[in-house]
């Protein structure tokens, strides 16, 4: 907490308390998207901060109860656009769970090329709109100018720039050729380079580093209780990543570390991100180097999908942390309950505790530091 | 990790719903059943009687869970709706289930809203998507949906709501 | 006193290198693409709205009219009719409309068809001041105005 | 020329998307403003969902929306002179959208980007509780741009749409696709 803050006891004993509402959106620059806060403010101190959701609820839990499995595809990639990949990777691998199809193993590294590159693009727009909202414009046209990069190879594989519907159950609905292989090698030397010129402009400069050390401190324990996961519970200090703690697809055939930082602040989560950039390059790497051959599509998948009745859940990482598929079956060729637990819900939710006692503009900063979809927070 | 498994069925073992001398309700004990990770994408189940989920998230906060979610699940022909409560392990590989089931036609269950502070959103949206009330629950306006709206669209005998487009 | 001149240096050297980096940039080449002028090679899996296709020694449209792509779209964009011509043992397509505002571009539709007589169009840049353009386009009449593959 | 009367009548008479009518008219004038207008197209941040993804790509470097003076981005309506709908609007947000619309200035003019926009897109079903079937319903439209979601270059080529609207005549080329 800064000095001289209103609720020091030596403050609060003198000039009359006078508290004023601001409303900050729901069409604000700050809060990327529909969201809105409602702010009780104390001056420049923010007293109490009340996020109000919904202005983007798009219905995609009633959907599901609504359409066939295969119907539901393109859903996913939809709930939170930015990382549709890892979405798409949780549907298909629940529903495979449940009907217990085994994926080729190409098509599962297909999956994490596609999966972490789509991660790597993510970050960097969370890196523009994140610096944006700190009043830097210039890193944002580099990030867009690199995230153009992966989306020319996303789009010559899938056929889309963001909303993919790429992968199928029981595999992919089509194999990758040897330009995207080939494009791929040439982004992360690329993206290598460009890593170091990231922190040369940005993270090594005084008034960032001003604006995020020691600002919106969450501690691990505010996580847990709240559930937030992803970079922001790695910005606390705590490795948990889906990938490591609960394998699934090929990713326990790669080395890649969990970066972590135990500050809590939103230097360590802009941290975390940064590093998981370097991390998620690794990956593609090494799965490029072990890309195996094969068939991408599974050969016992069943015309009709009529997964047996029964409870599947299934938990992925996704670029802002753990989004998890609980799917109740009743055996027809529709879903009967299909929830969608979204990383950016529960990362809002620790907002109000978190921003209490924060200048405006920290506030602000602590927002962006969280990367909130807000079609993923309202689904 | 096995080990943190049986230390958690024996504590959800003893979490019985006590013998209630008024009504001559007999006593309930809480159902603990293991699952497969692998079919199923949870380690343990824990079915509950409603009374008492607070204490069901006591036991997981004790034993440091995280809260996941919290979601509702309608029966209609069994005449209940099912409150499913997800917890994760910020540092194992352990995913734990409590489930219980409330009456249809009066639904409600005591908050757990004060020991995961997080519950409080998964609550309202809950709320919101099944008129499943909370009982302790400082604010139950909808969270998702607009601010007036007194339907529950996840409902399966949920119709339309009819809109005029002006 | 020293901190603040040592922070005032750091202050100035981070400036310094920000600039740099910034420098850099004049001498690369520009990014931007003149989008009238010039534009980008959409890639062959591009995915725009659908288009019938054409059989390649008859010259007529594939279509069967089976209507598994109007079963399969998510968002029930699409209406098929067709009728069997006499002496015929199969149907033609009659009638191909598609609701293109409804439509996500998921591609179940050309995935399912068992004839393969769908296929992507590359209409990248579609914009217009009327919506009926795009909702009820006539995908026979399209085919007609030789826009099929 | 008859096109140029027409969108001059329609003026007169309040049409969609131009000023209210007036008695006393200056066409040299009235066109030099036109010209003016269609030339540095302002557009009211708003980006709902998906395809404020795409609008903020077509905003940066490799597309650069600058080159047709669209690119100042105003998070006031008071200062936006275009309205670029960027996804799904459901009943929740209708109210603040309208809002902002009746907050713009005239001339004022309305982009639908995406399909969501135009039509409620893939969110449509019969039954359905939350989106807003097409933001035509809540204020005129004056230029429809489809896809899920469409490219920059779609999103250029409304703003080229508008232009025209605008001032009756096309000043870019045309772009021809398969």
């Amino acid at each position: 907490m800064s000095p001289g803050h209103p609720t020091d006891s030596s403050v609060s004993a003198a000039a009359p308390r006078e508290t004023f509402v601001l409303n900050v959106g729901p069409q604000h620059p700050a809060t990327h998207g529909v969201l809105r806060l409602k702010l009780t403010m104390d001056g420049e101190y923010v007293l109490h901060a009340e996020p109000v959701i919904g202005y983007a609820h798009r219905m995609h839990e009633k959907m599901g109860e609504n359409r066939t499995y295969v119907q539901f595809l393109p859903n996913p990639s939809r709930i939170d656009y930015l990382s549709a990949m890892h979405y798409m990777h949780a549907y298909v691998c629940v529903v495979e769970r449940a009907l217990g199809i085994e994926v080729p193993p190409r098509a599962e590294y297909i999956r994490v090329i596609t999966s972490e590159l789509n991660r790597i693009a993510s970050h960097l727009v969370w890196f523009g709109a994140f610096l944006l909202d700190l009043g830097a414009f210039t890193p944002l046209l580099y990030a867009f100018d690199d995230r153009e990069k992966i989306l020319d190879l996303l789009e010559a594989v899938t056929g889309s720039r963001l909303t993919y519907c790429y992968y199928r159950f029981g595999g992919l609905c089509n194999d990758v050729d040897e330009q995207f292989i080939e494009g791929t090698r040439a982004f992360v030397k690329h993206m290598r380079g460009r890593l170091g010129m990231y922190h040369k402009l940005v993270t090594e400069n005084l008034i960032l580093r001003k604006r995020l050390e020691g600002i919106g401190v969450i501690s691990a324990e505010l996580c847990r209780k709240y559930g937030a996961t992803g970079p922001v519970l790695r910005g606390s200090g705590v490795p948990c990543d889906v990938r490591k703690l609960e394998p699934y697809s090929v990713y326990p055939e790669f080395e890649f570390d969990v970066p972590h930082f135990a500050e809590g602040d939103c230097m360590a989560r802009y941290k975390v991100r940064m590093e998981e950039i370097a991390q998620s390059l690794r990956i593609i790497e090494q799965a490029i180097a072990k890309l195996p051959p094969g068939p991408v599509m599974a050969e016992k998948v069943p015309r009709v999908i009529k997964p047996p009745p029964g409870d599947y859940y299934f938990a992925v990482e996704a670029a802002r942390g753990r989004f998890a598929i609980r799917l109740v079956s009743d055996g027809t060729e529709v879903p009967y309950r299909l929830k969608l637990r979204t990383p950016s819900f529960s990362n809002l939710a620790l907002f109000g505790e978190a921003a209490r006692g924060l200048l405006m503009q920290d506030a602000l900063a602590l927002l962006g530091s969280l990367d909130l979809v807000i079609p993923d927070v309202d689904r | 990790m096995n080990e943190l498994i049986e230390q958690l069925k024996s504590a959800y073992a003893v979490l019985v719903v006590p013998a209630r001398a008024d009504t001559q309700a007999a006593a309930v004990p809480a159902v603990v059943q293991p699952t497969d990770p692998e079919r199923r994408g949870c380690h343990l189940e824990v079915t509950v009687t409603p009374a008492v989920v607070v204490d069901a998230a006591q036991v997981a906060n004790r034993f440091g869970f995280a809260i996941d979610t919290i979601t509702g699940i309608d029966w209609p022909e069994a005449g209940q709706m099912e409150v499913v409560y997800d917890f994760f392990h910020p540092q194992h590989r352990l995913h734990l289930v409590v489930r219980t089931r409330v009456p249809r036609d009066a639904p409600a269950l005591p908050t757990i809203q004060d020991v995961f502070p997080g519950a409080n959103w998964h609550e309202r949206e809950t709320h919101d998507f099944f008129g499943i009330k909370f009982i302790g629950h400082p604010d139950l306006t909808p969270l998702l949906l607009p601010e007036d709206a007194d339907y529950h669209p996840l409902r399966k005998d949920f119709t339309n709501v009819s809109r005029s487009s002006n | 006193m020293v901190a603040a001149i040592k922070e005032f240096c750091l202050g100035l050297h981070s400036l310094a290198t920000g600039l740099a980096v910034t420098l850099e940039q004049f001498f690369r080449r520009p990014v931007t693409v003149h989008y009238p002028w010039e534009v980008l090679e959409l890639p062959a899996r591009y995915r725009g709205h659908i288009v019938l296709v054409r059989d390649e020694q008859t010259g007529r449209l594939r279509c069967i009219a089976c209507k598994m792509c109007e079963r399969i779209c998510p968002s029930d964009c699409i209406v098929v009719e067709g009728a069997k011509l006499p002496g015929e043992s199969r149907k033609s397509v009659t009638e191909f409309k598609l609701d293109f505002t409804k439509c996500s571009l998921c591609g179940l539709c050309v995935e399912v068809c068992p004839v393969d007589a769908l296929a992507f169009s590359k209409r990248y840049n579609l914009a217009s001041t009327r919506k009926a353009d795009y909702e009820s386009m006539d995908l026979c009449e399209l085919a007609k105005a030789g826009d099929a593959k | 020329m008859a096109e140029q009367q027409a969108k001059w009548l329609s003026c007169a008479e309040g049409g969609a998307g131009s000023e209210p009518g007036s008695l006393v008219r200056f066409a040299r004038l009235e066109q030099l403003l036109d010209w003016g207008r269609a030339n540095s197209l302002w557009p009211l941040t708003l980006g709902l969902a998906c395809c404020a993804i795409e609008m903020m790509a077509a905003g940066a470097a490799r597309f650069d929306l600058a080159r047709f003076g669209a690119e100042v981005f105003r998070p006031s309506p008071r200062q936006a002179d275009v309205m670029i709908v960027a996804g799904t609007v459901n009943w929740k947000m209708a109210g603040p959208i309208k809002t902002l619309y009746d907050q713009m200035l005239e001339p004022k003019w309305v982009i639908a980007f995406g399909n969501c926009a135009i039509s409620g897109g893939p969110f449509v079903f019969p039954g359905q509780y939350a989106v807003v079937e097409g933001v035509d319903k809540l204020f005129p439209v004056d230029v429809h741009v489809p896809g899920c979601p469409p490219r920059p270059e779609a999103l250029i080529e409304g703003i080229l749409e508008l232009e025209q609207k605008i001032t009756g005549t096309r000043r870019w080329p045309r772009v021809k696709t398969a």
